[in-house]
């Protein structure tokens, strides 16, 4: 995932720094304007006043690939539109991270017996943290994204 | 609009009958089925509601739904066929265009004389009409794009999502 | 006294070249902290601001009040992945956002920023044509945006561009008039009317006040040149992914970012100046700066809100707005500062 | 023309301003839009097939999930179909309730709209102000049923859950403040120059047109055709409550933005009438409920419209006499608004574009379903 | 046709005094408190109601299968699970694959004994793709399906 490589030779030096470079990309997680459909709405709930997704750092929702760090497959991904997903993925620079929002993301939900629904977009990209729910509230969201930080920096056990 | 009377139960000169929700259905052949739309298009049903076909197993119902604004009311014109072929009536409505492009897409119905009748909903090069009844839902269908960004279609699941 | 003398004071063993050469160099160093520590501010009371203005809190879990958020934004952009685009103009491309961050950051060592205890003056150019120097600066950023758009080769990057030069086009003109109409007020009373010092010393009552349209005209101007809401033609977020920036990762893309922040607030301390009175104020002679910066703070905020409240303009009423109504209001504007120092000799 | 010089442009189906997966193959001379041709099916999630492929009462989920920023009002077009075909009454109170929701779900998609609205034309703080407003709204939808957006409220014969007195109150708190603060989020707008250029005369759609391109709702009201259905053919109980269908001759954005404000402030009045009016008694029809839920069996066939926040929503439904229906067919009214888009969008500016394709009120669960 | 309201088109604003009204609209909001419900440390509105994760209580289960007739998209299978029961002669209980499940509630709304249901717990983001609950993590609280 990270580019940067522990040698373990330099010590506390690249300790030290892989640390800092954990902390600052936990806390500045940029998102992608990408929605597809209705988790979108609650992903635009969560950057709204009640939950405030800037808090943690979230706050530049950036419309071009190439500046986001963080991609919120929020919504259907269809058969038709996967190609596109993965695109947008190649397009966007490492360290890059991925939450599958919404049960239709994580293993097709209720689309699962359809034709042109893919099932679960961990097939096209590899997905970080999974949010269940259809739609999550923005508050599961929220707890996704703390998910995240935590797996960031190392932390987590879910 | 009804120039003959109600209780002989014709409407513009057709026989109607009553849909369960209370709208008069009207069966046409596909020989009387353009001069009568346009006939209805004339007294004032300026707006085509709805397109649907309904895979009958044997045969393919196709259903307008046709509303006047004017006096709101709603007409059913039903067409059947059997080798899923129908006139167009892109000419008479252009909101028939998507419609139908719609129906072809999600049942094969082929409008003769549509403009421009090709997927609109799927990819193109998509095997089978997924609406009618006898669609194999268990082979799946893999979609990737090529260099232009143009879809294709492939059974392979490596090749495609 | 200034900043530069006191430093060249403490290595005048070195001899005269090598002293100036190190204060100069020292006072460079000063000033890019001063800037950079500026724009940090800038972009972290942004978001306070904003937040606040749309009832949230904004960012509040990094450090206290969120305080290290900028920090973090920063190390993560500089441990990102760099990605050139393949078709790029490859010198072009790299040079770009260097060019935005020069003018911008060469512009703010123009501004006489007032005095500091001890030290004096924080001035760091002492030229005589400080007005020409800093506009020229100034113009270097636009085509540093203008080289990103048509380097990276990009279709939404190669129209920002150009709305981009048409943007400059249309509002530069209004506003070098209204500053034309600035320096014919001060030239009545200094000899130097170039520098903008004595255009601070000049102004008793503030140009502000003498002439409303030219404040009017280059506030405007500095909105169009900071390219925000609603001038963000360049950029326009929802029309053309991120304009000419579409194409910047990392490190590139923050200088840009920091760019739009560093201009507003050298927008806002060059308004202050030519037409608020600078660092006049009670005590100027130690505290100026204070003055300075509380009224380059408000224009700041008036700034942010003006961003937060517009829609865009589309770029053909831009050009209307430019060439119609900002021209003549400059030419009107600069008819009345003649007659106001000619007739009534203020 | 001569079409060599036009560069083609992609917009979307990732764009900011396509309000989901949009495709638009743009040919652009400058800044000016020769031609536009919409891809759509980005989210075809193939919900007609899958309702024929499950039971009545599950149809629901699908129904939500069309036009997932007014769910309320999908639900009830599905049951106004889909109750004439299994022959179940809905009594009174449900109906109230029904058109309680609706209203209230037509409040929350066009303060979505408005919200997404000022995004695409660059100002921010509005969104913000109209997802305050919205946050409200699902809070009482939370409070009804348990979710806060896909709500799978409404059941057949009835509703789900009985309203409470707890969350009528809360309805009553939101209806006090909500006239006030909507007026504020329309001044907004509506006094800013910039947005009244970017609006007026801007997409101008003639009567004649819309009517044969089959566009609904607040779009063609706003090019002067007093066409609602509530009103024309009422359904539930709106023919027991007063209100008005705002009508511009104009038929421009702004004229569509005006509407859909207009709109929000008589569904305000719809939701007091109806609160007033609610009667007491079984909030469900025994027939559709419990265990009952797998085993109705529909025949015949029926086609249902309501007005969704969007247009006509026309269900038809054909049974075969079985516990699932035979075939759902969905007449989603924005896949007509956006098929009137290329006529819309023809020599203007790519700025202009956005704001029309804004005007729309785009939702592309419904477009593609 | 009745009650057909002509909306007028609103008045062409002033162009700089109403733009400076308009920001002054702004910072009356300014004044006012943010809503920002701080979602770690203060949990959001939750009514009563409200509906997210999938309960089973093993107890009361008598294996009817109805929730898995129910379910829209087979989020739930029945499972053989050796547990005395009395009342589950079949010995199958519901397992719930809540990676795919709707909460659409139909399955409580269905359930004779309301031995499934939906409660109030939502944090359940995992890193990993296997959202199965067994009947006997149905059962339990989140934290501790966790370990």
């Amino acid at each position: 995932m990270a580019q940067v490589t522990k040698t373990g030779e330099l010590g506390i030096v690249t300790t030290k720094l892989d640390e800092a470079m954990k902390w600052g990309r936990s806390n500045s997680l940029w998102p992608l304007t990408f929605g597809l459909a209705c988790c979108a709405i609650e992903m635009m709930a969560v950057q709204a006043s009640h939950a405030d997704v800037s808090r943690f750092g979230s706050e530049i929702f950036r419309a071009s690939p190439r500046q986001a760090d963080l991609m919120i497959v929020a919504g259907t991904v269809t058969k038709k539109m996967a190609p596109r997903v993965r695109r947008l993925y190649d397009e966007m620079p490492y360290p890059k991270y991925v939450i599958a929002m919404g049960a239709c993301v994580i293993q097709g939900g209720p689309y699962a017996r359809g034709y042109s629904v893919v099932l679960g977009v961990d097939r096209v990209i590899p997905v970080d943290v999974y949010v269940p729910g259809c739609p999550p509230t923005p508050e599961a969201l929220q707890f996704g994204l703390i998910t995240l930080q935590k797996k960031i920096r190392g932390e987590t056990n879910r | 609009m009804e120039d003959t009377e109600d209780k002989q139960k014709t409407f513009m000169g057709k026989e109607y009958t009553l849909g369960k929700d209370g709208r008069k259905i009207i069966f046409l052949t596909k020989d009387e089925f353009l001069p009568f739309m346009k006939r209805l298009k004339e007294s004032g049903f300026s707006h085509l509601s709805l397109i649907t076909g309904v895979d009958r197993r044997d045969y393919i119902e196709v259903v307008y739904h046709l509303h006047s604004i004017s006096t709101n009311e709603i007409v059913v014109i039903k067409v059947k066929t059997k080798d899923s072929r129908v006139p167009s009536v892109t000419s008479l409505w252009s909101s028939a265009d998507w419609d139908e492009r719609e129906q072809y897409d999600m049942m094969g119905i082929i409008f003769e004389g549509h403009p421009n009748l090709k997927r609109i909903l799927l990819p193109e090069g998509w095997i089978g009409h997924p609406l009618r009844k006898n669609y194999d839902m268990d082979t799946p269908q893999y979609v990737n794009m090529d260099e232009d960004g143009e879809d294709y279609v492939t059974f392979d699941s490596g090749d495609g999502w | 006294m200034s900043l530069l003398t006191v430093f060249q004071s403490w290595f005048s063993p070195l001899g005269h070249f090598w002293s100036y050469a190190i204060a100069y160099f020292l006072e460079a160093v000063v000033g890019l902290i001063l800037a950079a520590l500026s724009l940090i501010i800038m972009i972290y009371l942004f978001r306070k601001y904003m937040a606040r203005l749309q009832r949230r809190i904004g960012p509040n879990r990094v450090g206290k009040y969120g305080l290290l958020q900028l920090i973090a934004d920063a190390m993560k952009l500089m441990g990102k992945e760099v990605i050139f685009p393949a078709r790029r103009d490859d010198l072009p491309y790299r040079v770009a956002p260097l060019l935005v961050i020069f003018g911008l950051f060469a512009a703010f060592f123009i501004i006489p920023y007032g005095n500091i205890p001890y030290f004096g003056s924080l001035t760091i150019s002492h030229s005589d044509v400080t007005v020409i120097l800093l506009f020229a600066f100034m113009a270097i950023m636009p085509i540093g945006e203008v080289l990103a758009g048509i380097s990276s080769k990009n279709k939404y990057s190669l129209t920002g561009a150009m709305r981009a030069v048409a943007k400059d086009i249309s509002f530069e003109v209004p506003m070098m008039l209204s500053i034309i109409a600035v320096v014919l007020m001060s030239s009545a009373r200094t000899a130097n009317a170039l520098n903008l010092q004595s255009i601070i010393t000049s102004q008793v009552i503030p140009y502000g006040i003498l002439e409303p349209l030219g404040i009017f005209v280059f506030f405007v101007a500095t909105v169009a040149r900071a390219s925000h809401t609603p001038f963000d033609l360049g950029e326009s977020e929802s029309e053309l992914v991120s304009g000419f920036s579409t194409e910047y990762t990392g490190l590139r893309f923050g200088l840009f970012y920091m760019g739009l922040f560093g201009s507003i607030f050298l927008g806002s301390l060059i308004l202050s100046v030519f037409y608020l009175g600078g660092y006049h104020g009670p005590f100027a002679g130690s505290i100026g700066w204070v003055w300075l910066m509380v009224r380059a703070f408000i224009l700041v905020l008036i700034f942010f809100t003006v961003w937060l409240a517009m829609p865009r303009i589309r770029i053909d009423k831009f050009m209307d707005l430019g060439w119609k109504y900002l021209l003549p209001i400059s030419f009107i504007n600069l008819v009345i500062s003649g007659v106001l120092t000619l007739g009534f000799g203020w | 023309m001569d079409s060599s010089g036009w560069t083609e442009l992609n917009i979307g189906p990732q764009h900011p301003s396509t309000h989901g997966v949009l495709r638009l193959k743009v040919k652009l001379d400058g800044e000016i839009i020769k031609d536009v041709e919409p891809v759509i099916g980005y989210l075809h999630r193939n919900a007609e097939k899958l309702c024929e492929m499950s039971y009545y009462c599950d149809n629901l989920i699908y129904f939500d999930r069309l036009d997932y920023v007014a769910s309320m009002i999908m639900e009830s077009g599905f049951l106004e179909a889909a109750e004439k075909v299994l022959d179940i009454e809905v009594p009174e109170r449900a109906k109230w309730i029904r058109v309680i929701m609706s209203e209230l779900s037509r409040i929350a998609s066009h303060l979505v709209w408005a919200g997404a609205f000022g995004l695409d034309l660059g100002m921010l703080t509005p969104f913000f102000y109209c997802f305050i407003q919205r946050e409200k709204i699902l809070n009482i939808f939370t409070e009804v049923c348990g979710s806060r957006q896909q709500t799978n409220y409404m059941s057949i014969g009835g509703v789900y859950q009985d309203l409470q007195e707890e969350t009528i109150t809360h309805i009553w708190e939101f209806l006090k403040q909500f006239p006030e603060k909507l007026e504020e989020i329309y001044k907004l707008f509506i006094k800013n120059d910039i947005f009244f250029s970017r609006t007026k005369d801007i997409g101008y759609l003639p009567k004649d047109v819309a009517i044969d391109y089959g566009v609904t709702g607040p779009m063609l009201r706003a090019s002067g055709v007093p066409y609602d259905v509530r009103k024309d053919e009422p359904y539930l109980t709106y023919d027991k409550v007063n209100f008005d269908v705002p009508v511009s001759q104009k038929g421009d954005v702004l004229a569509r933005f005006v509407v859909r404000f207009e709109e929000m402030r008589q569904s305000a009045r719809i939701v007091k009438q109806a609160l007033e009016k609610l009667p007491d008694g079984p909030y469900f029809n025994p027939k559709g409920k419990k265990s009952l839920m797998i085993r109705v069996r529909g025949n015949g066939e029926a086609y249902s419209r309501v007005e969704s926040s969007k247009g006509e929503l026309g269900t038809y439904i054909v049974a075969d006499g079985s516990v699932r229906p035979y075939r759902v067919r969905i007449r989603s009214p924005t896949f007509k608004n956006l098929s009137v888009l290329p006529v819309l969008a023809k020599d203007t500016m790519i700025a202009d574009l956005v704001s029309i394709s804004g005007s729309i009120d785009l939702v592309f669960g419904e477009v593609d379903r | 046709m009745a009650n057909v309201k002509e909306v007028e088109e609103p008045k062409k604003p002033v162009p700089v005094f109403s733009m400076i009204r308009g920001m002054g609209m702004l910072g009356k909001n300014l004044l006012r408190k943010p809503v920002t419900i701080q979602y770690p440390e203060q949990m959001p509105y939750i009514p009563e109601r409200f509906r997210f994760r999938i309960f089973l209580t093993l107890d009361s289960c008598v294996g009817c299968t109805l929730c898995e007739q129910v379910c829209p998209n087979g989020s739930i299978k029945m499972e053989h699970l050796d547990r005395e029961n009395p009342h589950n002669k079949r010995k199958i209980y519901p397992g719930v694959n809540f990676g795919t499940c709707t909460v659409c509630r139909n399955c409580e709304e269905i359930c004779p004994t309301h031995a499934i249901y939906l409660s109030h717990e939502f944090q359940t983001s995992r890193t990993k793709n296997s959202f199965y609950y067994s009947p006997e993590e149905l059962s339990k609280p989140e934290h501790e399906v966790l370990k």
